[in-house]
């Protein structure tokens, strides 16, 4: 065992860190809008330039296709410099390339993956649907074949940036005979296609990045469809995770921050009695717990990224990390709402959007989004400790 | 000894849970989110003409002449409710007047004709100077309203809302709470009435709403876990979601005997009513932060959208909970005010 | 609402007090063996005599019939005399009793009730099997009609006192051709059958009142079956409850003091670090809201004792409180091993069977005996919410 | 950067898991339970010939020259086969000796001719009066032991058994633990070293042994799990234990990756090491303790049965809880002692 890095490692942090603090955009990110599509896209481009981009693609898509140990010194030194981590390019380079890469025709790949690396496009995912949340594979938009195309009508739902994007990685049913895992069609969307109308949901944190898409009488060309009609399951189960454990470094790396900031915030701030909250015994326990836990939860992250470096593809222990870091959170906001006190009341834009507030409520949706800690649990359970059904 | 309300105590509740939901839905809590004021002025008249206002007063400035178990059973329905604006704090400021013996203001309270906010100061005061405003405060819902009521464990007054320039609004995490701050040097406190009379009826009183909060997010939860259905069944099926029902159950019914418990206290006059009174205040706080982010979870990504109402209970119980007193400060009394009798 | 007692309950209660300060026991009750039988009947028999015996059964049956006032009554002044609410004699008073009364015939009434109210008999209860916990009715003791007899084969575990009884209400399966609740049979086994051994099961707490009975041959007089055969499990689901909301009063009482017990620990104690454990407001916190807590508990058994006292038959919300009243009391348990720090791992004989180690190895069993937690929130969710099953 | 251990490190565990298992079995300890030492003199001394006392100690006083992280490998098999007796304040014992110079006494502990228990001062110790025992004492595997470690924050050292008469042995709660008390009045301690290096070694092997624990709970929970079952499933099928044992999961998973990072830190000499160490003790800890307990509830009624080892786990997780600085000590360093790198 060893927590130290190689020297040629560290030099690729310097690198990183160096490349970053000169290179990373300087202007607040825009909260929402074409502003916000611009600059992500501006920052994904100099990324590109850079040769930055899509570190963790392969290299025969044009990625740098750094080891497991660059990728989590990229994503350290990404989270340090307080980077967003899932901005509106997320979908296309961690989602829809890596799908393409697996199970499209050359022609899609060769078309759709160089505008992914360049900052040139936006992609969004078309999964989820009123009725089919934990429950994907019951879902119920429509896909009829009619000619060379295939007719798309109904609803999807928490569609980030959806109306931001160029393309939507689209889950239809195009038939209901079979069992409701097979029926299920994998298709690229032009979000610009007539019959498309975006809704987007105000979140309880003032966010808009989620959108509804309601589909009517949307006509997606059959040469669209990866892999076959039907049999769009297996595509997006299949989907590549290039991340091999790294997935949640840079958020935890902000978290660390976070709790570093309460700890500091502490300092200077006396309770309703008059008394330094530095002194405060309990509030001590509670800080001293989040700091050990986070910690943890960068070992945790380091024992996967150790084994993926030895050649362990990541399964489903993923979740653990997933799991711990989401309820984390939630600690840690919930610790600070009771640091600021009256304080914590005030829904300030600054910093993260609606300041600590703003940040307590968006929490909220950690055990939620990506699949709540109820499906992580069962997952877990199922999958890593073979539970029975 | 007998913790059921009474008929005449349900009917307070029922009658008030249905003007309230006429008059001030939650829905109508987003639409004013840009509004100076929380409640519309004539949801605030007919809440006071109904005579919520002065439940707990007696009769000869205009009140019913109940105690604080009626009260208990108002904002109960206020806290289920969601309603906005000053009611608590208009109700307090109403008992202070009285208390310092001004009936007429007591009476123009309860006539609704007069609102009073609130205002805590976020500095720490010593115990003589606690009738003289100082340093740096938060305002709840001093918009609208000519009075802030000051509530602390050593006594209880009122302050003009213009005595204290500059007033800067805040953006509020709760939409059915305005929020302010404001600068005061050596404000003088009218209607001052040393002793935790005032204290003691706010910490029941917020009990109470968050009592009603903790039971409309078991409930919301419970009717989702029944009709929303996930793998062809009610998702209620799962114990995942089964067993945190079960808990906010727990958490409701446990923190509603406790305020009932403390309301009967009271009104009784029991020698550890103020104990009762603060372990309420912790159970009730305690169950409603629980519940509302059980409730959000429950409700899985609808949880999360400013449309569905859930993630105003846990805002409430925020805003609420600082209040009149923090729950640090009621934890601290329930330990040094002696053991329950 | 009202939470004085009248001026006749106040005399009542008074009277009470000074009944059991008189007249409890002075002695340290046995830990186990006859001496443990002889002081339980010796207790049961002086009540009997001051008719005080059943506070809770009705007069009709030898009982005091108490109004739930007055058994809320009785129950807190027996719990503040420090008197034990599970003793020997509490299956035949709370259980076997209750059950005889509502399904058997007069004779059997006649010949057992009687010796229960007095403190001649103890009865155990033979229920659980180790094959069927939290399922009981997957029970598999065989009971096999012989003539006159029913002989029965088997083991059941679990069974509190067993080797200090003369009888058991013992479930066994007569019949397997049909659903499982079916082929149940209630019978009154006369502990000292031939063909029984009995085994004590040593707990985790030190305490050897849990024995495991084994079934070899014994033969049961087919008049011991109190309703009819194979419709025991009616027999066993009719049983009345006649606390009607006050069982878990006394114990509520004791843990109460046991909180205060805690809170004058800190008094005097200082931690590693010489502080006193009385300035730690961590600990303060812990402590406040257990006392909060605990008040919580006793108002939640005060609003179900008004509702029954207006004449409502309290349901599965009692579930409510044994649920809470469980894992309140684990709670308490771990406070006390965290103030008592180094001392906590001691394991003496004082008070408490181990003192307060044994106390909380003691409690780990009040979330597993008498229904998991876990059944219980069953309970709670299916027929007090209604959820679906 | 790898914090997967190599395969001589997972070598050095599996057979000190075989040999633990083989001399001291589990059930050793009932049978032992009213001997005055915990672990008998032939399992001592197979443990001792097989070097598993000297794996982190250098080859002249006959270790195996290996490091914190081999000496955590076998720490966590100790924790996992709950393994009793003085084997880790003997270990530190030998580390102390040599520290001190003392090269001839580090030989004799490392290969167990000599045993050491521990002695912790119950009250409160200046910085400067570390080096002096003085008051009331606790004691751990005292008995069969000639010397004891005492191991501060401040510094580490020795004294001889004898010297803290009276010794009053006590009732353990954990049947793989003796538990003594004695008063000290100026004893003096021998081979005191300053500095917390003994400290740190002891949190990191406290949590080596904690994480066995948590561990091995988290193993049998799944098992019985997948195995028992009601309601003619096993009960493994139910969310309320099936996610039981992922938090058991998720709980050892981030104590075992926090243990290991804490010990290379250690072995690498890090800056942060020392928070690393006592976060580790934080997390082992909690880990512990929250798994021994979901065992047991998961195990039902056998679960609160002496012939289930399920409550071994309990009280070994609290008598190594008090043996060498509390959690709450390890607490309040992990936010005195800076952030971590």
């Amino acid at each position: 065992m060893d927590v130290d890095f190689s020297n040629e490692q560290q030099a690729f942090r310097d690198e990183v860190r160096t490349w970053l603090a000169e290179n990373a955009p300087r202007e607040a990110r825009p909260h929402g809008g074409t502003e916000m599509r611009e600059h992500d896209l501006a920052w994904q481009h100099t990324q590109s330039k850079a040769g930055w981009a899509g570190i963790s693609w392969p290299k025969e898509y044009g990625g740098r296709g750094g080891s497991v140990l660059e990728q989590l010194i990229w994503f350290e030194e990404y989270g340090r410099a307080g980077l967003p981590t899932m901005d509106s390019c997320f979908v296309g380079l961690s989602h829809a390339g890596p799908t393409l890469m697996a199970c499209a025709r050359e022609d899609q790949k060769e078309f759709h993956l160089p505008p992914i690396l360049a900052g040139d496009v936006i992609w969004c995912q078309g999964f989820s649907e009123p009725g089919s949340g934990s429950d994907l594979a019951s879902l119920s938009v429509r896909g009829e074949v009619d000619g060379d195309d295939i007719v798309v009508n109904g609803q999807k739902i928490w569609t980030s940036y959806a109306d931001l994007a160029d393309w939507q990685e689209l889950l239809v049913r195009t038939n209901r005979s079979g069992k409701k895992h097979d029926g299920i069609t994998w298709l690229i969307c032009d979000m610009r296609s007539p019959g498309i109308t975006i809704r987007p949901i105000e979140t309880i944190d003032g966010g808009t990045d989620f959108c509804e898409v309601f589909y009517d009488d949307v006509r997606i060309p059959r040469s669209n469809v990866v892999g076959e009609i039907d049999r769009g399951w297996g595509v997006a189960m299949s989907t590549l995770s290039f991340e091999r454990g790294t997935a949640f470094t840079a958020s935890q790396v902000k978290l660390a921050r976070t709790v570093e900031d309460l700890i500091a915030a502490t300092q200077d701030r006396v309770d309703a009695r008059g008394r330094a909250l530095v002194d405060d015994d309990g509030l001590r326990r509670r800080l001293a717990t989040v700091r050990a836990e986070v910690a943890s939860l960068r070992s945790l992250t380091y024992l996967m990224v150790s084994k993926s470096a030895k050649g362990a593809i990541p399964g489903p222990e993923g979740s653990i990390v997933k799991l711990y870091y989401s309820e984390l959170q939630q600690k840690v906001a919930r610790l600070g709402m009771d640091i600021l006190g009256a304080d914590s009341l005030k829904f300030i834009d600054a910093g993260h959007r609606g300041g600590w507030s703003g940040y307590f409520l968006h929490t909220f949706s950690s055990t939620i989004g990506g699949g709540t800690s109820e499906i992580q649990r069962n997952i877990i359970g199922d999958r890593v400790l073979g539970l029975p059904r | 000894m007998d913790l059921v309300p009474s008929d005449d105590q349900l009917s307070i509740a029922e009658a008030a849970a249905e003007l309230l939901s006429a008059v001030a839905p939650t829905a109508s809590l987003a639409r004013r989110r840009d509004d100076s004021v929380a409640i519309s002025d004539s949801a605030w008249g007919s809440i006071a003409e109904a005579g919520l206002l002065g439940i707990g007063l007696p009769d000869r400035v205009g009140g019913a002449d109940a105690g604080m178990q009626e009260e208990t059973m108002l904002f109960r329905e206020v806290g289920r409710q969601l309603a906005p604006g000053p009611l608590l704090s208009t109700v307090l400021a109403a008992h202070i007047a009285l208390d310092s013996g001004d009936e007429a203001l007591a009476a123009e309270f309860a006539a609704g004709s007069l609102r009073a906010g609130t205002a805590r100061s976020l500095q720490h005061t010593d115990h003589d100077a606690a009738a003289v405003l100082n340093g740096e405060l938060m305002l709840w819902d001093s918009t609208g309203s000519t009075w802030l009521v000051v509530v602390t464990a050593d006594g209880a007054g009122l302050v003009q809302t213009d005595q204290l320039l500059p007033l800067r609004p805040e953006r509020s995490i709760d939409p059915g709470t305005r929020l302010g701050s404001a600068f005061a040097n050596d404000v003088p406190l009218s209607h001052w009435t040393p002793g935790d009379t005032t204290c003691i009826r706010a910490l029941v009183l917020v009990a109470a709403q968050l009592v009603g909060i903790a039971e409309a997010c078991r409930d919301a939860a419970v009717t989702h876990a029944k009709t929303r259905e996930q793998f062809g069944r009610p998702i209620g099926v799962n114990q995942a979601i089964k067993h945190a029902c079960v808990d906010m159950t727990v958490a409701a019914e446990q923190a509603r005997a406790q305020l009932f418990f403390a309301a009967a206290s009271c009104d009784g006059d029991l020698p550890d009513a103020r104990f009762q009174a603060h372990a309420a205040r912790v159970i009730a706080a305690n169950a409603a932060r629980d519940n509302a982010a059980k409730n959000i979870q429950i409700h899985g990504g609808m949880g999360f959208t400013m449309e569905f109402e859930g993630h105003l209970h846990v805002v409430r119980t925020e805003t609420l909970g600082q209040q009149f007193g923090t729950n640090e400060a009621s934890l601290e009394a329930v330990l040094t005010t002696g053991a329950p009798q």
